[in-house]
């Protein structure tokens, strides 16, 4: 059996008190402060943990919660729009509504969600201990979960920021945005940048240099891949925006001229910058999901995925293709036609690879054994509505017709199709597929489908009509639609706009029933099995949930879906060859264990992280305050970067107390560098 | 009880301490996938990101230098002479960090540290004369807020004597955890680190040196 | 639990918010708020620290009663000796004569005290850490190090940038680069030197180096004191008598056409043709030679023009704005454009035609009986 | 066909499948049947060269993805039926079809150039800019502004004086109009479905966008950049007339200032203007009492530098934005469901008395910003210099809102 080691101290103070005491006072009592922290249980274990599970639970929890707050968001603009000409909210508290909907869903969820699968199950599947750098990736959670706090305090100090998610200037200059919102969605959208780059850094050093013996790049799930593609994209993109948003504020609060016309500036190099960033960004927010979905699919079909390879390539063409599309959010922008066209061209490039890809999903059910959990029912969900998604696409990849698409409610239903009915419907695969690897319970299969069927119903209520809505000359962003505008017939625009709300509300019931769900589960008593689904790949091959450091051997990969080859084999049979189970799932556990390594050090954990994170709160507030705080802030900073540099990444032995029960030889003091 | 097995035919994983900063407890150097240390390969990546920051804002400046409206533009307040020896001496501090990285490999502490400290004494200089250039700039009626150019050019300039700055301080930092014995590990990996990102942030100033002074001259 | 640290840190915290509350009721307005604002987030800063402090003790309690009588004063070792008391005793020296003479003196005092104050403290409660010396030290460099070594490092930078700023600007301009190359080679040969002479011995470097910083601070310290040379601001393009009157000013700027990045968004193109006369192309118009005499420019909207100069001599295009009430009239120009080049001009008119007293046209100093009248409707 | 006879003949395990196709056929036949008659900005419903042009290739890029995506999910239909677990072997572990995957590379790869060559080629036809009438169209929050450029002949009526007019633009029937539109303050885009896609209205930049109308009518449109607090109350109208009608149009713009009979309430009215409105609003060749003319300065009040010219304001049919009617509904419907050779008459009227819709104005003139968020609070406006964002509210007594709706009643 392995062992995380926990050396004591010398001497430990131990066992009786009438035995001959030792010289020295213990750490603790002697440190008070400063000491490592280092326990395993408690509050402390989570704040100032540099495990990935738990990292990767926080980011969940997190982004979870953001999500009820973007969809709450959500529902309130379609209320907002339920009826012509309606009261339910100000223009001025619309506008902000519809920019935080948008700010909060894919900054606060869809990306850190992903984070927060990548975070769990990166270095499971890699057959990682850890990530490369335990404490970066702490310090992007912090910063995301307090850049995300940030971000929504200013509800409360003045408005938020009332620009829309695209945050267009010149609009967005203090002449036309005079509250602080904007300031507060700069500011933060740098401190939850920063967090998305050391997560690209540190995720991609994880997977190009910690996998486990024998695994080669073409033998790592299509999960890792798509990360891996979704993060080099992180770590291109996150800097174009960083631009931006610097150039934005320095204009907004030190009055630079970037974005002042008078002085000849030309508004369109937001609209550059913005959006080489966002385009990315998209498949940024879709390939992690890709990549769950390209694992679901393919265990409940027990068969490996259809063209692997093309899959991968696909995605990788994907974040290729995707940085030379950019423009075509700008068709109406007055590019000029050469730009136009070739920007067209290159837009219709992207599908291809996207084709393939449903293709393949598609061709990986074919002569399967397709088993409909409520994870299958989330992935062949968002194939359908992907697909819907992909195709509503390639109407506006052709310029001419997207000057009559863009800004009207078509654009509102091809993007929610893609990431709704995409990104998120494959969020909610991963969490009833990995949900016993996280917690050891199942989610409830039947709740499960009540929870898919709703939402996938509900995607198609919402957005299905604002095709027609956009189509009809219905534009977005717009507080209110008059009744003269709607047409005749019973299918009027109004009765479009209805069917959306109550469309909305059919998502909201899906997502509550989640939660429900989530409660429920948490109260069950009954343990999930070690290999609930006869899944494939190396997370299922350790307990549920994972031991700290994840697995008692490395294991040795020798084929893609290295699991399952290990528990079955060909067996000729009069019928010909034929999968045999030959070992059980907790066999092969058994197996890693009784060959586990001994000497297992894990990075300990560390206050800096969350020292450091704080820091850029206080420094942000201070630019939009006062300065002064600044000053206090980049202070902390500093401390928190010393603190951190000086610090080994391995407590000292005299951080550790004596174990509470006993020096067993569990516990013994192992041997150190 | 057995110590790290490794599986037949297999390298052993990165089993422990995956640490941060090279600060690496345990000695010995990590088996990672592809042979290049994490570290390294961070850094590597971080410097891919940055090349990335840098461009948005030299794209920035390259549409913006000619808008200066009726305040002063470029070729009224550039020094070329000046700038020309400023960018001598960042490339000079580049040379002092290959001999600092050199050292380092040689284990030898004294000039690592003699040559760390060389570099980040020019380093300051560097940082020393944009001050004085800015000051000047701003004498001669070239104010952050003035037009266009004025504003893309003190941000792209800005940001890399930001750089250079904190680049120093690692450089001091450096050279003062060496002088303490505080880095057990693989000094010389440390010092190559500090070093990729010391030339990386040279090799933009020849960029911008270029872009911003000289071909519009 | 409460250990030494934690009671050490809570008192702070405590200090720090009743220094925040006297200050918000004592002193108003700006300075009031940001200096209690300060004061509030020292005082989280030292929450923090308590609660770590605090929290993290809580599972000793055994050991800590079980070791009381090796972690009694009686058992500590010695104490060694502090530099910290003299500096604190200087600080406060420096108090007193600040106070009565120059603020700057009193705020430096202010820091020094502050510094040495924390040293002292730091390094009184390390010392009853434990029994061991050596480790005592390491408590103590690993609390203040995070603290130390950027101060110091910031500090050594700072001076350096600042001196070095300070000579430069004190020089002539043409010695700027010379007075840098030097500077510059002689830390490079220095670091060569140094490098080279391995038996040189620390003390004679460091010799050395301190010379070489003293004489860089001290330089600097009299640089500034004596003040900069003279900076002249550089005159801008702009004022009615430069735009009207035609000739050349000194340097010509080539340069300025590279204005000319928004090709599609002129308003009109002006030609100033090979024989002085002067017309107005308007994109958008069937016939592309159609040669307009009036532009028609929306009010209050910015527009650009672009002028051709296809004459032989070189030219500036000057917008005449208009005249409205009072004020002077509204003059702009290009730089002076060689031949065959172009540039780039924009303007916005606030009000109409009817509103100015002189009209609103286009015209080249220096060519007669050529203008273009803008129409702002 | 084959796939849904599958579907029928398999008793078992439909749960997922039957919901799906019922899914699947009712959302294609929303989209087909679902759409609202006569939505006055339906893009599938050109009415003049630009939007046709777009709308063909809008329906082919419909057309091939609908079919496109019937095939991929009657394939998904197909395999999640027919390869439901019904305790079979678990399948053989294959790991693709290299050539099957070339050819569904290949395969969309030629689709799209299918779809993608015409979209080209529309690009560069829509760009053309061969005009003989140029207007200029000026957006700022939250409302449009139309100049016509001295020089231009547009529907044979050569334009020699400034005509300014704003939220409807008027333009000679079966003609290309070319549109240079520029924004005073935001980014605004300028769309009117049924004459052609859309073009942002960027400050700083001219961007060019051509407009022809097959017959007369009014075709409205939105402003579709989001602009600030009254995005959704920015809009417009190309209204086309015959030539004639565009003469008369033309003539009528360009006419004298008619003074209101003296003593009469309109009278009074003029004064009022002048004392509460002229500072921003122009009424051309309006004299002050001492007989000086009054130029409106909006410079001077209003960030964007502007305000709407109200001289002909009678002969539009909406007001603020193009956002509240001056005509009753009816009134309104009538004109918008007018045949064409009817409607250049129609409209030619303006507001009569009978179709006057007083309660919007007289709201309007009680409280503007009440009507139509603005950013126009005296007391927020630190930011602007004291400048507002649309039209504050003027405190004006009922008598002389009376009498500002009795002279502007007469400004047509």
């Amino acid at each position: 059996m392995a062992i995380i080691e926990r050396p004591a101290t010398v001497p430990a103070f131990v066992g009786d008190a009438s035995a001959s005491p030792p010289a020295l006072v213990t750490p603790t009592a002697a440190l008070g402060a400063f000491k490592r922290p280092v326990s395993t249980t408690g509050w402390k274990s989570w704040v100032f943990t540099v495990d990935h599970k738990k990292l990767g639970l926080m980011y969940g929890a997190v982004s979870l919660f953001f999500f009820l707050v973007g969809g709450l968001e959500a529902l309130l603009i379609r209320l907002q729009l339920a009826a012509p000409d309606n009261t339910v909210l100000s223009a001025d508290l619309y506008n902000q509504m519809f920019t935080m909907h948008a700010t909060t869903m894919v900054f606060l969820f869809v990306m850190p969600m992903a984070a927060a699968f990548a975070n769990y199950f990166l270095p499971l599947q890699v057959g990682a201990r850890d990530v490369a750098f335990p404490r970066i990736n702490a310090l992007g959670f912090w910063l995301f979960l307090f850049g995300g706090i940030f971000l929504n305090t200013s509800w409360v100090l003045g408005g938020a920021a009332d620009g829309g998610w695209f945050m267009y200037s010149p609009n967005s200059s203090p002449l036309f945005s005079p509250s602080h919102g904007i300031d507060f969605w700069v500011l933060g959208l740098q401190i939850t940048g920063i967090a998305s780059l050391v997560g690209a850094i540190n995720l991609i050093v994880t997977i190009i240099n910690m996998r486990a013996p024998g695994m080669s790049l073409m033998r790592m799930p299509v999960f890792a891949w798509m990360q891996l593609v979704t993060q080099f994209l992180l770590l291109f993109a996150m800097p174009v925006i960083t631009v931006a948003l610097f150039l934005l504020s320095f204009q907004r609060n030190f009055g630079a001229a970037f974005f002042d016309v008078e002085k000849g500036a030309d508004p369109l190099l937001w609209q550059h910058l913005f959006w080489i960033f966002g385009h990315p960004e998209v498949y940024i927010i879709i390939l992690p999901s890709f990549g769950i979905i390209s694992e679901v699919l393919p265990t409940f079909s027990r068969k490996p995925l259809f063209g692997y390879k093309f899959v991968v390539f696909s995605g990788a063409a994907i974040g290729t293709v995707g940085w030379g599309v950019w423009a075509h959010h700008m068709f109406a922008s007055g590019l000029g036609p050469v730009s136009v066209a070739v920007f067209s061209a290159a837009t219709m490039l992207v599908a291809i690879p996207t084709g393939v890809k449903i293709c393949n999903w598609t061709l990986t059910l074919w002569g399967g054994k397709l088993w409909f959990t409520t994870a299958m029912n989330f992935a062949i969900g968002v194939i359908v509505l992907f697909t819907i998604g992909g195709l509503s696409g390639v109407t506006h990849a052709s310029a001419p017709a997207d000057t009559q698409q863009t800004d009207t409610y078509h654009i509102v239903a091809h993007f929610h199709y893609v990431i709704v009915g995409g990104a998120v419907m494959g969020l909610f695969a991963g969490f009833y597929y990995w949900w016993p690897k996280m917690f050891g319970k199942l989610l409830s299969e039947r709740l499960g489908k009540w929870n898919f069927w709703l939402m996938f119903f509900g995607v198609n209520l919402t957005f299905a009509p604002m095709h027609i809505l956009g189509m009809q000359g219905q534009p977005r962003r717009m507080v209110v639609w008059p009744k003269k505008l709607t047409g005749e017939g019973f299918f009027n625009l109004g009765f479009w706009n209805q069917v959306a709300t109550v469309g909305s509300f059919t998502i909201a019931l899906g997502v509550l029933i989640f939660v429900i769900n989530i409660f429920v589960t948490a109260k069950k008593v009954e343990k999930a099995p070690l290999d609930p689904w006869d899944a494939r790949t190396l997370e299922w091959m350790t307990a549920s949930p994972p031991k700290e450091h994840n697995f008692d051997s490395i294991p040795t990969v020798h084929a893609l879906d290295e699991f399952f080859h290990r528990k079955y084999e060909e067996v000729d049979t009069e019928d010909g060859p034929r999968l045999v189970r030959v070992k059980s799932a907790e066999q092969i556990l058994a197996e890693e264990e009784a060959a586990g390594d001994a000497h297992i050090h894990l990075p300990s954990p560390s206050y800096w992280p969350i020292v450091l994170a704080f820091s850029l709160p206080v420094i942000a507030y201070g630019v939009i305050f006062n300065l002064m705080l600044s000053v206090v802030g980049a202070g902390i900073m500093i401390l928190g970067l010393f603190g951190w540099v000086l610090e080994p990444s391995v407590a000292d032995d005299s951080d550790y107390d004596p174990p509470a029960e006993g020096s067993g030889p569990s516990k013994e003091l192992a041997s150190i560098g | 009880m057995a110590d790290i097995t490794i599986h037949e035919g297999a390298a052993a994983p990165a089993d422990h301490g995956h640490d941060d900063h090279g600060h690496d407890d345990h000695g010995g150097a990590h088996v990672t996938s592809t042979g290049l240390s994490n570290n390294k390969l961070a850094m590597w990546l971080f410097l891919g990101s940055e090349c990335l920051l840098f461009g948005g804002l030299i794209s920035t400046y390259m549409l913006y230098r000619g808008r200066h409206g009726g305040g002063p533009g470029p070729a009224q307040v550039f020094d070329i002479p000046l700038t020309s020896v400023s960018s001598f001496v960042l490339l000079m501090s580049s040379l002092t960090m290959v001999l600092a990285v050199n050292s380092a490999k040689r284990l030898d502490d004294r000039n690592t540290r003699l040559w760390l400290m060389a570099t980040a004494l020019l380093g300051a200089l560097f940082v020393g004369g944009q001050v004085y250039e800015f000051t000047a700039f701003y004498q001669e009626g070239l104010g952050f807020t003035t037009s266009l150019f004025s504003s893309s050019f003190f941000t792209l300039t800005g940001f890399h004597g930001v750089h250079v700055t904190l680049g120093v301080v690692m450089l001091i930092a450096l050279a003062a955890i060496i002088g303490r014995g505080r880095i057990s590990g693989d000094k010389a990996e440390v010092v190559e680190m500090v070093g990729l990102y010391w030339h990386f942030v040279d090799v933009v100033w020849v960029v911008i040196f270029t872009l911003v002074y000289l071909i519009p001259a | 639990m409460f250990t030494t640290g934690s009671k050490l840190f809570f008192g702070a915290t405590a200090l720090s918010v009743a220094c925040a509350v006297v200050f918000a009721a004592s002193t108003g307005g700006p300075t009031g708020i940001m200096g209690t604002v300060g004061l509030l987030s020292l005082a989280i800063v030292f929450g923090f620290l308590a609660g770590i402090n605090f929290f993290n003790a809580d599972g000793n309690v055994p050991g800590m009663q079980q070791g009381a009588e090796y972690t009694a004063a009686a058992a500590q070792p010695p104490v060694g000796s502090s530099m910290w008391p003299l500096v604190a005793a200087v600080g406060v020296a420096g108090l007193v004569v600040g106070a009565v003479s120059t603020p700057v003196v009193f705020k430096v005092s202010i820091v020094v005290v502050l510094a040495a104050t924390a040293e002292w403290m730091v390094q009184g409660w390390s010392e009853r850490a434990s029994a061991d010396a050596q480790y005592n030290a390491g408590v103590r460099k690993r609390m203040l190090h995070p603290l130390e070594f950027p101060i110091l490092g910031a500090l050594g930078l700072g001076a350096v940038v600042y001196a070095f700023s300070r000579i430069m600007l004190s020089v002539d301009k043409e010695s700027t680069p010379w007075v840098f190359m030097v500077i510059g080679a002689l830390i490079a040969v220095g670091a060569f030197v140094f490098a080279g002479r391995r038996n040189a011995s620390r003390s004679t470097i460091v010799g050395i180096c301190t010379v070489g910083a003293v004489a860089l601070l001290g330089a600097g310290v009299a640089s500034a004191v004596q003040g900069q040379r003279t900076i002249e601001e550089h005159p801008t393009t702009s004022g009615s008598a430069l735009c009207l009157e035609g000739g050349t000013e000194v340097e010509i700027d080539d340069h300025a056409s590279q204005d000319v990045s928004a090709k599609s968004s002129v308003i009109a193109n002006i030609f100033l043709q090979s024989n002085d006369v002067v017309i107005a192309r308007i994109p958008g118009f069937t016939d592309p030679e159609d040669n307009f005499s009036t532009i028609t420019v929306p009010r209050s909207a910015d527009v650009g023009i672009r002028f051709h100069n296809d004459s032989s001599s070189p030219q500036r295009i000057t917008a005449r704005l208009g005249t409205f009430g009072d004020a002077a009239e509204v003059v702009m120009c290009t730089t002076v454009v060689n031949p065959g080049k172009e540039a780039f001009l924009s303007f916005k008119i606030p009000k109409t035609n009817a509103a100015s007293s002189t009209p609103l046209e286009l015209v080249i100093p220096g060519v007669e009986g050529q203008q273009i009248a803008i129409v702002v409707p | 066909m084959e796939q849904s006879e599958a579907m029928v003949s398999t008793r078992e395990g439909q749960f997922a499948g039957r919901r799906r196709l019922v899914g699947l056929a009712a959302g294609v036949g929303l989209v087909l049947a679902g759409c609202a008659k006569n939505a006055p900005q339906d893009t599938f419903q050109p009415a003049g060269s630009n939007a046709r042009e777009i709308d063909g290739l809008q329906r082919e890029l419909f057309y091939v993805s609908g079919i496109v995506g019937l095939i991929v999910f009657a394939a998904i239909l197909y395999a999640i039926i027919k390869f439901k677990d019904r305790g079979q072997d678990i399948p053989e572990q294959s790991h693709g079809n290299p050539k099957l995957e070339i050819l569904l590379t290949i395969l969309p790869a030629i689709i799209l150039a299918v779809v993608a060559v015409p979209s080209v080629a529309a690009v560069f036809k829509l760009d053309k800019k061969d005009n003989d009438c140029v207007i200029n169209v000026t957006g700022q929050q939250w409302w449009w502004e139309y100049d016509y450029v001295q020089g231009s002949t547009c529907g044979g009526v050569e334009i020699t004086k400034s005509i300014v007019t704003s939220g409807e633009l008027v333009i000679p029937a079966h003609t290309d109009v070319l549109l240079r539109i520029t924004s005073r303050d935001v980014i605004h885009s300028y769309w009117i479905p049924r004459l052609n896609g859309k073009r942002d209205a960027v400050p700083g930049r001219l961007h060019t966008l051509r407009m022809q109308a097959d017959q007369a009518g009014i075709y409205t449109g939105q402003c579709t950049e989001f602009c600030g607090l009254s995005h959704a109350r920015m809009r417009q109208a190309a209204v086309a007339l015959e030539a004639a009608d565009f003469q008369t149009w033309v003539t009528n713009q360009t006419a004298d200032y008619v003074a209101p009979e003296a003593d009469t309430l309109a009278a009074t009215g003029e004064a009022t203007f002048v004392a509460q409105c002229s500072r921003c609003h122009q009424v051309n060749d309006l004299l002050s009492p001492d007989g000086t003319p009054v130029l409106a300065e909006p410079d001077l009040y209003v960030v964007s530098g502007a305000a709407p010219n109200l001289s002909k304001l009678m002969t539009r049919t909406a007001f603020a934005g193009w956002t509240f009617d001056l005509i009753s509904a009816e009134c309104r419907d009538k004109l918008w469901n007018a045949p064409p050779d009817e409607f250049g008459a129609l409209y030619l009227q303006g507001v009569t008395p009978e179709c006057f819709d007083e309660a919007n104005l007289r709201t309007w003139l009680r409280n503007a910003p009440a009507m139509k968020p603005m950013y126009a609070d005296p007391t927020k406006l630190a930011s602007t210099g004291g400048k507002t964002r649309g039209m504050p509210n003027l405190n004006l007594t009922e008598d002389q809102i009376d009498e500002l709706i009795a002279y502007m009643l007469e400004r047509k």
